[in-house]
Parts: C-alpha cells; structure tokens; sequence
C-alpha cells in the first residue's frame, strides 16, 4: 500500500472544499452529512438525557416530589422515544457508518448520495415532529406504545409522535439500503469480502435488519395512528381486535432494532481491539459471520417480550430456547475480541479504555439478558428495573461507550486535531466508575420486585430507596463524566494538536488519505493488496517469537 | 453491459399465462372444495402468477444471484414473521390442567 | 499488482455520476437498490398481511361474508387492467433497451392509462362501499360503519348478506384490512404514475439509449411489484369466501 | 434469607423457592464468566501492554479448536438454564385443578377481588395459606398485570379475554403487589397487599363478611334478568338453546364437527360472541351481549354456568388441602 498518495496536509480537505450553510445543507458529500448527523444526534441525546435526569432525581425519594404522575410517565415515554429512536439507532450507523463505509472500502461516497442527504432531512423532519409533539404536551404511553393505552385511553399527543417515528423510520431504511448497495457494489479493486473491515461487515448486518425490520414498526405506527384518529378497531378487542398482535408486531420489530443498536458498537469495538493491539483480530471469519448470525437470530426471539403477556405457553418456550441460541454469536465475539489481545502490543489511548470497558459491560449486559430469557425468572423479573438495569448495561454501558470510543479514535479524521489524551482518560474512567454505580443498584431493586415505570414507589420498602439514591448519585457521576468530552471535544476543534493523516499508524484504508480527507477520499481510487488488520507483512508471519521485525516506517 | 434483453415473444405468452391464471382463479373461487382447500388452490394460483411476474416480466431469472438472494431473503423474513406469530395463535389452547 | 485501476478512458457517459466508476457500476447499484427497497416494501405489506391472516383464521365466517360483498366483476377486471398495464411496462423497458424511444413513449403513456383506470375503478368501488355504509368506524366522520343486514331470503345486493357464524363487528375488521390494503396499494399506484410521469419526459427529451436505460427498468421493477401485490389482494380480498355464498344465513 | 441488607425479596411461596434456585444458578454462571473475561482481559493489558512505540507483534491466525469451544460450552450452559426455566414455568402456568377461584378485574387504576363466596375486596386480597389459589382475571379498560414479587408471580390482564394466574402461598404475613404493566396516570398506585392467613383466622375473616352474595348467584339472577332462561330454561336445563348443566370443564362439539374445550374463555366467548362457536344442533339465534355487560357481570354469570358444572372448584372454606 505504499503506492499511496496522500494528499498534502495543507490542500482542500472536505471541510474546506465549499464554504457556507448552503453547502452543508445540500451537500452530497458522505462526511459532511455523517457531520450534520452528529449534530443533530447530539442534540436529541441532550434532550434525551436530561429526561434521564429528570427521572433519577424524582427517584431519589418514595413519593411524588417533583413532578405529578401524569408528567413523570411522559418523562420515561420521552426519554425512551428520544434515545432510541432518535439517539441509539442513528448514532454509530449515521454518523461514524456514514464517514468511514466508503473510505474503508475504498470508495468515493456512497452509492447514492442524493438519498443519503434525504434520509438526513427525513430524519430531521421526524425528529421535528416528535419535538412538536413533545412541545404541544407530550406522549405518555411508554416507548413501547402498547395498545389498547396508546390507541383509545392515553390523552397525549400519539399521533404526533407517532408519525414522528414513522417518518424516521424512513430514513433508516434508507441509510440501511444505501450501506448494502454501497459495500455489495462500491468496494475498491481487490477490496475482497474477506478483506474488509469488521466494521463494514457489521454494518452490513445492521442494514439488513433496517431494511427488514423497520418497514414493520412502520406499518405498525401507522395502524395504531389511524385507529386513534378513526376509532377502527384493528387492535381493540371490542371490536375483535387482539392486542397481542400488536406486540407480536411492535417486537418483530423491537427486539431486531436493539442489534440495530449493538451491532454497529460491536463493528467499533472490532476495529477497537485490533488497531490498538496492532494485531490481525482473532477469528476473523467468526467475528464477521458472527455479526449475520445475529442479524438473522435476531428476527426469531421478538417473543421473549411476551413471556408474560398471556402468549401461549408454548410459543413462549420456542422463543426462550432461541433467545439463548442468539446468545452464542455474541458470546463468539466476545471471546475473539478477548483473544485477539493475547501477546498483542497494547496501548492504553482512550478509545481501548472505551473498548475493553465496553467488553465487561457488554458482558453483564447480555448476561442478565439470560435471566431475562428463563422463563421463570423473566416472570419475576418482567417489567422490574432488573430489565431497565438490562438495556441500559448493553444500551448505554455497551453502545454509548463504543460511540464514545469511536469518537475519539477517528476524531483526528474527522476533525483533522487530535483531542487531549489526558482529558480523555479521565473522562473515560468517570464514566465507568459512574455509569456501573448507576445501573448495578438497579438489578437488586429489580429482583426485589420494583416495577419499572413507577412514579412511586412504598414507603416501607427502605432498601428500594437506598437503591434508588445509589443510582442517582451514580447518574451524577456519569452525568459530569459525559459532559467533559462535549467540552474537550469542542475545545480540541479549534485548540487541538493538528492530527497527521495516520496518527495511530494503522493499516486500515480510512488512515491512507489525510487528515481531514479531500471531498472524494483518495486521490486516485485505492487498490487493495493486504488483509484487513495487517501491520506486520506476510513474510513476518513466520518469525519466531511475540515481535516481528521492526515495520517498514509508514508515512 | 452483459444484459440479457427479453423478447416480446416471451412478454405475450407470460401475459397470457397470467390472464388465464386470474380466469382460472375466479372459477375455481365459486366452487367448493373439502376442507381448506380453496384457500390453497388460490393462493397457489396467485403465488404461480406472482413468479412468473418476477422471473419474466422482472426479469429475474435472467438476473444476478445476488437478486434472487435478496428476494429470497424477502420470502425467508416474511415466513419467520408469518411462523412465528402463528405458532403463538396455534398453540394457546394446547396446555393441559395441571 | 501494480497496474493503476483501468480508470475508463473511453468517453464518459454523460448520465454518469462523478461517484461511480463506469455505467455498468451504476447500473447494478440502481437495480440492487430497487430490488433492496423492494424487499422493504415486501415486509411493510407483509405486516397487514399477517393482520389478515391471523383475523381470517379466528373470524373466517365474518371474513367470507364481508369478502362476498365485495364487486367481484370490478375486481376481476382491475386485475386484468393490472396486468396489461405490467405488460405494457414491460414493453415499455424492452423498447428502450433497443433504442426505439417512441415506442418507449406509447408504452408508458399506455401504462399510465392503465393505472388511471384502476384508481378510478377502486374510486368507485370505494363510492359503493360508502354508499352501503362499509367504511370502518369513524374513518369518514358523520359516516360511522352502519351496514344494513339481508334477513335470510332479503337478495338487496347493497345489504350485507352475513354466512353462519359472521357478526358485524368482525366484518367491520375485515373492511379496516381492506381499506388499509388497498389504500396503501392505490397509493403505491399514484406514486408509480407519477415516477412514469417523470420517465415519459425524460425519454421524450431523449435521455435513454440502449447504454443508459437503468431508470426505466428500475422503475418497472416498481410496477411490477405493484401489481404482485394485487395478485394476493385479489384472492385473499374478494375470493375466498365466494364458495360460502349458499351458507348464507 | 434477609440479611443486613435484602438481595432477594420475601420468599412465600411455593413456587418462589424455585425461581430462586433457578436464579443463583444464572448469577453463578453471569459471575463466573464476567469474572474469567475480566480476569483474562486485564491480565493481558497488563501483561501485553506496548513497551515500544514502534513494536509488531506476530499475527495470530484464529483457532478452530478454540472457536468450537468457546460456542458449544456456552450453548451447553445456556440449554441448561433453558430447560430449567421452561420445565419451572410450565408448571407455573398450567391450571390447577382443586383450587380456590378468586374473580378479579382491574381497572384504571383500582383492583376489585371477588370470592367465590361472595366477599368482595378492593386493592386487598385475603387468602388462607397452603392452598392453591387461582385467580381468573380480566379488565374494564387497558392492560393491567398482577405481580407479587413475594411470589414471584406475574400475569397480565388483556382486554377481551381472560387470563389466569395461580398460586399457594406457604407462609403468613402482608404481601405487597404491584400493577407491572403500564396502564397510565396512576400506574405506580394501582397496588396493594395480598394478605396471607393462617386457615382459622381466614375462616374468621370469611364468615365476618359474609353478606354478600357470591358470584355465581349474582350471575344466577343476571341470568333470569336477561333473558338467558327464556332459552337455556329456568334452571338451564335447555330449550331453543342447549342445557347448559355440566357444559363447563368437558368438550363441546361444534356445527363444524370440531371440538372445544369450555374453559372460561369459552363462556366469555359463547356470551359475547356467540355466533363464532355454534353448538350442534343448534342454530345461531343467540344474541351477543357484548357491550351490555360489565366485566364483573360477565365474570359473574361465567361463575353461574360454571356452577352448573360437576367439575367442582374449592369454596375457600378453611378445610386443609388434602396432602398426598
Ligand atoms: C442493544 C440493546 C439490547 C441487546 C443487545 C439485548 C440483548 C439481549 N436481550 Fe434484551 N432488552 C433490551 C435491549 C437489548 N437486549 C431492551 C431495550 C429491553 C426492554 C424493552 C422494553 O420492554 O422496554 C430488553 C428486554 C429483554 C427481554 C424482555 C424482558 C421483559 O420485559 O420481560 C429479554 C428476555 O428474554 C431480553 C433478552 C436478551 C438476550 C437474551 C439478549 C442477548 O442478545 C444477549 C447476548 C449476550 C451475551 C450472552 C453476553 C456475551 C456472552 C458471554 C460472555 C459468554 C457466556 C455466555 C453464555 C454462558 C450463554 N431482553
Ligand atoms: C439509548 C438509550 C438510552 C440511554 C443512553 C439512556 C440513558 C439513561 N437512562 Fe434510560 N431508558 C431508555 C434508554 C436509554 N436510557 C429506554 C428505552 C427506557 C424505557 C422507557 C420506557 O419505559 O418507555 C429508559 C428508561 C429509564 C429509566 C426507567 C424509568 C422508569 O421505568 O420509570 C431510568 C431510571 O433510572 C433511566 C435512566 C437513565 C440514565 C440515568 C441514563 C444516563 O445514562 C444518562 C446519562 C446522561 C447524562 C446524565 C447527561 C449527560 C450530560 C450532557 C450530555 C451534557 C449536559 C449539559 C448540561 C446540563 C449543561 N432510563
Ligand atoms: C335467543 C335465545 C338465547 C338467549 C336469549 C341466550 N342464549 Fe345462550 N345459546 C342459545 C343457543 C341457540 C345456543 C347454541 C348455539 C350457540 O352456541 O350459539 C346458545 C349457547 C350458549 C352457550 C354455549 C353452550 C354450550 O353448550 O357450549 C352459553 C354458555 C350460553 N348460551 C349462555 C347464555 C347466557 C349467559 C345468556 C344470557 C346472558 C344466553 N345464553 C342467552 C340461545 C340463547
Ligand atoms: Cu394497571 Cu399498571
Ligand atoms: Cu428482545
């Protein structure tokens, strides 16, 4: 990969290419667009977080102190809406997806740019809407929307957020369509399927469940919308509906988009793990193949939402025992990820801070999902804040860390400086410290019984409260720890040290063009000779001993 | 541009297979078959039609196995989605007294 | 490995855009994207269809009798309006693909006169179904679902004639699938008249040619889709309750 | 099992122990492997860790043999726990017979109790101890779910239908539950206690609240004020439509040749929607009754055929099950 030319720091880079809000607002340009994306993502997570805030503090004690009931159950509804819909799904996939599929593989933008600038705006419309609905009163029916609460007895602003969604669905297809085209048709000479980046591939995962997935929670929206407007009974039971169908429904959905959400952290993770032990990751094909498994797996388990829901006992058991089949790719990666740092030469930067906390997180995360997939135990725990303490484990302890990780890593790409290493360390540590004080707290209230979307809970339950001050301490905490990359970040923009084009002297194609990249990423179109993750070449592989010869200075 | 370009020909008799399906459809609706069997009788007709649609008239059979591994991922989702639900349905009233 | 990629140096096709390689790569990623969306559109159906599915299995009675108010004569001919309109779409590719743009024209043209007949067909069949009183709860408001029931022996073909075992409240579920099926199905339908409507000008102004005439398939394999989809909804919407009739109770 | 600070709620109920052996066992195996990927991981940061700024370290290929492992023991382990859980929440879910019927509707945001004697109960349930009890559940509105986490029991409450949900509760005492499926405003305040008696003091509480009329005769008048009797006859002995003595519990046969089993649900259906199961020899001239009656009046009523029944369900007498 010698032959590469890299572009002269001081040329036109992306960022300077074009000047003036126009050209941001209708570029065409992948990384531009992946930047408007963090924007805006940014944004929702802010509201979405201050909510969580909101929740902890009136946690803090057994009665209503801060809010009324009715204010409190929009604030959880939001809360969910905003992060998951309008924060989790977009953020890796959107943003970091969005910047580096087409450098990783060595193209020049996606196969469609036009498309990608319109699911942007789709979801800015989306996004605008539910904002609307949230202004004029906001929703209160849980992000889950159960019927018959959400079509007939909640006075909130349903159709209005659900139209929200609906229209942001759109632009996850669109986005998930648009990686699949790009990596099937767009890869660089020599750029061979086995070549690529773990990343990609678990991008790839991640669009074939946007784009099977979520036409369904569309049409489910949609349903629920028109009965609310219309009174037409397609789920209410007095007309011969079954709400149970919509759960079957919202969950086929459901249950696929929260490998929406992990997946594209896994792919960050991946490339994590490699680069920063400089080693080829262990069990290349099983990571990548492991990543389909879960997108397919992932369509057979919506049920284990249901346990309790007056399913059939028999459908419940199906989708128990598959719920712990789709265990076994996820457990495949952790091992490899595990690995791959065996006799490994391994920095301690932020990004591998992120990633190896991510790794334990993960871990508990999906773990407690077992509990949760037991029959038994789910109908105790169904319901309780072990199932909050579940998702966030793997939503906020799992994907947000790889996000954050990301960040970072490719900061100096992006931005074109690097961020303060210091800082970042930090910033990480007070994060885990803060984030496990959190959520742990909340699997003991769980299995105690405190049942989750409670505005109030007894008295007499004193080891609920104590619990209850735990997390939210421990939410302060992890509040101030997320709140200083916001601020280094920012700073490191215009104060930061100028980023080289491989500051981390890695193989992988997005290090070969320069920091920032030029509009079209490569000078001339790349052509691939060497395997993902290959920092020593072929010859040294057979020296004896943990370290090959000293490499061939890269650039 | 390795395209293959379909004939005419071929468009008119995959016209006519199909008028003649929605012919044969209607006439079989009116008549009473034991059991479930109308059900399947038009489905298979109607799945016959949409094929022919798909292989000819999109010409899928001409395409890439890409394509077809793409439509086939299509039917293979909409059967999980289908099963799966159905099995809930199916199974409610098996369980036995304690 | 040292060859520079054979960057095409042949004329630059002028439909292709700065981000491909060459029009082949183009072509494929336009039909792959189609056939991708087309996978979406197969799953966003499939939701309603499951619906109908699970409804027809509990409430099969409710389901024939609703199924055998429906106008069998303007069904069958809307889908034989479909169907030449698929074959004349299919035309319309094969013209362009051979360069003769008039001909692409004529097809189009006669597509799109097709699908108007269909929307118009499917508006009067809605009309009938608001003039019976058949349009689910509120939907139309001030005009709540009110069908008048036959009493056996009544042949008033605008009173609903229930099989044993149908209530009426399960027949308003069918006709909410109904609605919501061929609704989105007849939007799909104006969204492909419009895309025609698109492609019509473009080939008069001379855009296609047997090297670029990707969006013209494209855009058929969009109607064509269309019209899958009315091969099921005609069957399982206006079909299969039609051997009950003599059960009329 | 309370120490100086709970991990697990009260235990009271004979299914709890089993749920909470099944429960250690997941923490055991969560512990377990947390602990060995934590342990392997900062062991080979520290061990690994880059000592020069330039170093390459020798690629690895990948392991077969390894990759075989490490999917087969988990999917061991996870079978495990799989089989566990089904074979504890079979059980759970599967009707008993032989046990006390409890009648309960919920409402936003308010549970109303009725027992088979009559008693009625509002957010308070009273129950002796070391019976089965099952309680037949249905709501006036939205989803609700009963859950006593002393019991490590959990069920919702669908609109349209029944569904059930058992239990014997092994030791005294007051037990909160809680509503676990959000229905709205007063979500977090739809609970109560479940209080748990020993047999003679629950005998004591039965007969203090003895006046009212149970269920099953409420349905019984119901039964004549409607105008049910004017077909199935004064005692449902049957006329224009079938007797209904000894219906509930055994098998219908159907029109269509096809049988079914007349659980409650089945009664719901008959009563509501009656046109949907046709009882042979019998042609569809019921009327539904959907819309005119409250979902304790149809509880009530479906307790009136169900008497009719020799499938005998316990009358909460304090009488000790019979212990085989
Ligand atoms: C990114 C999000 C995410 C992910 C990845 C997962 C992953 C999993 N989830 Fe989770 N889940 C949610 C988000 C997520 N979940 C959310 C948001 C809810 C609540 C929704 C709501 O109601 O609001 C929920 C709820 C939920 C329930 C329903 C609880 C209830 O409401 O009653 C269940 C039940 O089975 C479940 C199970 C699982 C399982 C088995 C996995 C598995 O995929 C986990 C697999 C991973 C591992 C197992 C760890 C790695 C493996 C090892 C280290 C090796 C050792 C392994 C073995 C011995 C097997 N989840
Ligand atoms: C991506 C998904 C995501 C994320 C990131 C989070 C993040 C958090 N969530 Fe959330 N949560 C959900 C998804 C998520 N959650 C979902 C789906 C539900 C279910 C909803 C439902 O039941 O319908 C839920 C429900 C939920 C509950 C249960 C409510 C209930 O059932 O009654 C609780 C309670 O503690 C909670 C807490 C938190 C906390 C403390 C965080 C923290 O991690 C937040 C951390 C962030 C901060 C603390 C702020 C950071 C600061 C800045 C960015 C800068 C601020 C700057 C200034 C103030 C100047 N969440
Ligand atoms: C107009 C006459 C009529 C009235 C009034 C009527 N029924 Fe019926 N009922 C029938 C007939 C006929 C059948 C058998 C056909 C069927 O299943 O619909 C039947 C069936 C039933 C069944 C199912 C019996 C079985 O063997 O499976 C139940 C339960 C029942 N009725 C309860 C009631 C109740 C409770 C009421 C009053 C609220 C009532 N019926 C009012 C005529 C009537
Ligand atoms: Cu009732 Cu929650
Ligand atoms: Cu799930």
């Amino acid at each position: 990969m010698e032959e590469f030319v890299i572009p002269k720091q001081a040329g036109a880079n992306y960022l300077n290419a074009e000047h003036g809000l126009k050209s941001w607002l209708l570029t065409k340009d992948h990384k531009r667009i992946a930047l408007l994306y963090l924007g805006a993502i940014s944004f929702f997570f802010f509201i979405g977080s201050l909510y969580a805030m909101a929740i902890r503090l009136e946690l803090l004690s057994p009665q209503a102190d801060l809010v009324q009931s009715s204010t409190y159950n929009k604030m959880f509804t939001q809360h969910g809406i905003i992060m998951v819909f309008f924060f989790l799904i977009p953020s890796i996939p959107a943003t970091l997806g969005n910047f580096l599929i087409p450098m990783m593989i060595g193209a020049k933008d996606l196969a469609f740019p036009r498309i990608n600038l319109l699911s942007w705006y789709i979801y800015i419309l989306g996004g605008g809407v539910t904002i609307y609905a949230l202004l004029a009163g906001g929703v209160d029916t849980g992000w889950t929307f159960y019927v018959p609460y959400s079509t007939t007895f909640s006075n909130s602003y349903v159709i209005a957020a659900g139209l929200g969604i609906f229209i942001n669905g759109f632009s996850s297809i669109l986005t998930g369509l648009n990686f699949i085209v790009t990596i099937h048709t767009m890869r660089a000479p020599g750029m061979t399927w086995y070549r690529l980046p773990l990343f990609v591939w678990a991008h790839y995962a991640t669009s074939l469940i946007m784009i099977l997935g979520t036409p369904v929670i569309a049409i489910t929206i949609l349903l629920v919308a028109l009965e609310r407007l219309a009174h037409i009974g397609i789920f209410d039971p007095a007309a011969g509906g079954d709400p149970i169908l919509f759960q079957h429904l919202f969950w086929f959905y459901s249950h696929p988009a929260v490998y929406i959400m992990v997946l594209p952290g896994m792919g960050v993770i991946s490339e994590l793990i490699a680069n920063f032990s400089r080693k080829n990751i262990f069990g290349y094909k099983f990571v990548a193949f492991s990543s389909l498994a879960i997108a397919v797996f992932g369509f057979l388990v919506w049920g284990h939402h249901l346990f309790v829901a007056s399913q059939s006992v028999y459908a419940g058991m199906i989708f128990s025992f598959l719920s712990f089949a789709v265990a076994i790719p996820s457990a495949i990666k952790v091992f490899n990820w595990t690995a791959t740092l065996y006799k490994g030469s391994i920095s301690y930067d932020t990004p591998m801070l992120y990633a190896l906390g991510f790794i334990g997180l993960f871990t508990i995360g999906g773990m407690t999902g077992l509990f949760l997939a037991a029959l038994a135990v789910d109908v105790h725990l169904s319901d309780t804040y072990f199932v909050v303490a579940h998702f966030h484990y793997i939503m906020v302890g799992g994907t947000l860390l790889a996000y954050l990780g990301g960040l970072h890593y490719w900061w100096p790409k992006i931005s074109g400086r690097m961020y303060p290493e210091g800082w970042g360390r930090f910033s990480a540590l007070v994060i885990f410290v803060g984030f496990n004080l959190t959520f742990a707290p909340q699997f003991v209230l769980g299995y105690l019984g405190m049942p989750r979307r409670y505005h109030t809970y007894p008295a007499d339950m004193v080891s609920w409260q104590v619990l209850h001050v735990l997390s939210t301490a421990g939410a302060s905490i992890l509040g101030f720890g997320l709140m200083v990359p916001l601020i280094y970040l920012a700073w490191s923009l215009r104060y930061g040290r100028i980023a080289e084009a491989n500051p981390w002297k890695l193989p992988g194609l997005e290090w070969q063009t320069a920091s920032p990249p030029p509009t079209e990423n490569f000078l001339t179109t790349p052509i691939v000779t060497t395997e993902a993750y290959e920092f020593a070449p072929p010859e040294h592989k057979s020296v004896v001993g943990r370290f090959a010869r000293q490499p061939p200075a890269k650039v | 541009m390795s395209e293959h370009i379909v004939q005419p020909r071929v468009y008119i008799v995959i016209f006519l297979a199909l008028m003649v399906g929605t012919g044969l459809t209607l006439l079989a609706a009116f008549r009473d078959f034991p059991g479930p069997l109308n059900v399947v009788v038009a489905m298979t007709i109607a799945v016959v039609k949409a094929t022919l649609v798909v292989l000819y008239f999109m010409h899928v059979r001409y395409s890439s196995r890409l394509i077809w591994l793409v439509i086939g991922s299509a039917l293979f989702w909409l059967a999980i989605m289908f099963a799966l639900t159905i099995s809930d349905y199916w199974t409610r009233a098996w369980l036995p007294p304690l | 490995m040292t060859e520079r990629l054979a960057t095409t140096h042949q004329e630059h096709h002028r439909a292709l855009q700065h981000h491909f390689e060459n029009m082949e790569q183009q072509r494929e990623a336009g039909t792959l994207g189609m056939w991708v969306f087309l996978v979406t559109e197969i799953m966003f159906f499939g939701g309603l269809f499951l619906a109908y599915t699970i409804y027809r299995y509990q409430y099969p009675a409710a389901f024939a009798s609703a199924s055998n108010h429906l106008d069998i004569r303007l069904g069958a001919i809307n889908t034989a309006v479909l169907i030449v309109s698929s074959f004349t779409m299919a035309m319309a590719v094969y013209s362009t693909q051979i360069g003769k743009q008039r001909h692409t024209i004529i097809c189009l043209i006669l597509t799109m006169i097709l699908g108007a007949t269909f929307l118009g067909i499917k508006a009067v069949e809605y009309h009938d179904k608001y003039r019976d009183n058949l349009i689910p709860g509120q939907l139309i408001p001030g005009h709540p679902f009110n069908p008048a029931v036959a009493k056996p022996g009544d042949t008033d073909e605008h009173k609903l004639h229930l099989v044993e075992g149908a209530t009426v409240r399960n027949v308003e579920l069918f006709y909410w699938i109904y609605f919501a099926m061929t609704g989105l199905h007849a939007l799909h339908m104006i969204i492909g008249l419009g895309i025609m409507m698109v492609l019509t000008i473009m080939a008069w102004r001379g855009r296609f040619g047997p090297e670029y005439h990707a969006p013209v398939e494209v855009s058929g394999l969009y109607w064509h889709f269309v019209d899958i989809i009315w091969i099921f909804l005609f069957p399982l919407l206006y079909l299969l309750g039609r051997h009950l009739q003599g059960h009329i109770g | 099992m309370q120490s100086w600070f709970p991990f697990i709620p009260e235990s009271a109920s004979t299914y709890s122990g089993d749920v909470d052996a099944l429960y250690f066992y997941i923490s055991g195996v969560t512990i377990f492997f947390t602990l060995l990927i934590s342990f392997v991981i900062i062991f080979f940061v520290i061990k690994y860790r880059r000592r020069n700024p330039t170093e390459i370290p020798r690629p690895i290929e990948g392991s077969m043999k390894l990759e075989t492992l490490w999917s087969v023991i988990p999917l061991l382990i996870a079978m495990t726990i799989f089989f566990w859980g089904a074979k504890v929440y079979f059980n759970q879910y599967r009707p008993p017979q032989n046990a006390i019927e409890v009648y309960v509707v919920g409402k936003q945001w308010m549970w109303k109790f009725q027992h088979a004697t009559g008693q009625r109960e509002i957010n308070e349930l009273h129950i002796p101890v070391g019976r089965k009890i099952r309680l037949i559940m249905a709501t006036e509105d939205v989803i609700h779910d009963v859950f006593v986490p002393a019991f490590r029991i959990k069920t919702d409450v669908v609109p349209g239908r029944y569904t059930t949900e058992w239990f014997e509760a092994t030791k005294p005492g007051r037990y909160h539950f809680f509503c676990a499926e959000y229905c709205g405003m007063n979500h977090s305040g739809m609970g109560g206690y479940v209080v748990v008696m020993d047999p003679t003091e629950f005998e004591n509480w039965l007969s203090g609240n003895a006046n009212q009329m149970s269920p099953a005769a409420a349905g019984q008048q119901m039964f004549e004020s409607l105008g049910c009797a004017s077909c199935h006859g004064a005692n449902a002995e049957g006329g224009r439509g079938p007797a209904l003595l000894g219906v509930y519990g055994n098998n219908v046969t159907l029109n269509n040749g096809q049988t079914a089993r007349a659980d409650e649900g089945y009664l719901r259906e008959s009563i509501l929607n009656p046109q949907a199961k046709i009882v042979t020899g019998f042609g569809p001239i019921m009327p539904s009754f959907q819309g005119q009656l409250s979902e304790e009046q149809l509880l009530q009523l479906v307790a009136y055929v169900k008497s009719l029944s020799t499938t005998k369900t316990e009358t909460p007498t304090a009488k000790p099950a019979p212990k085989k």
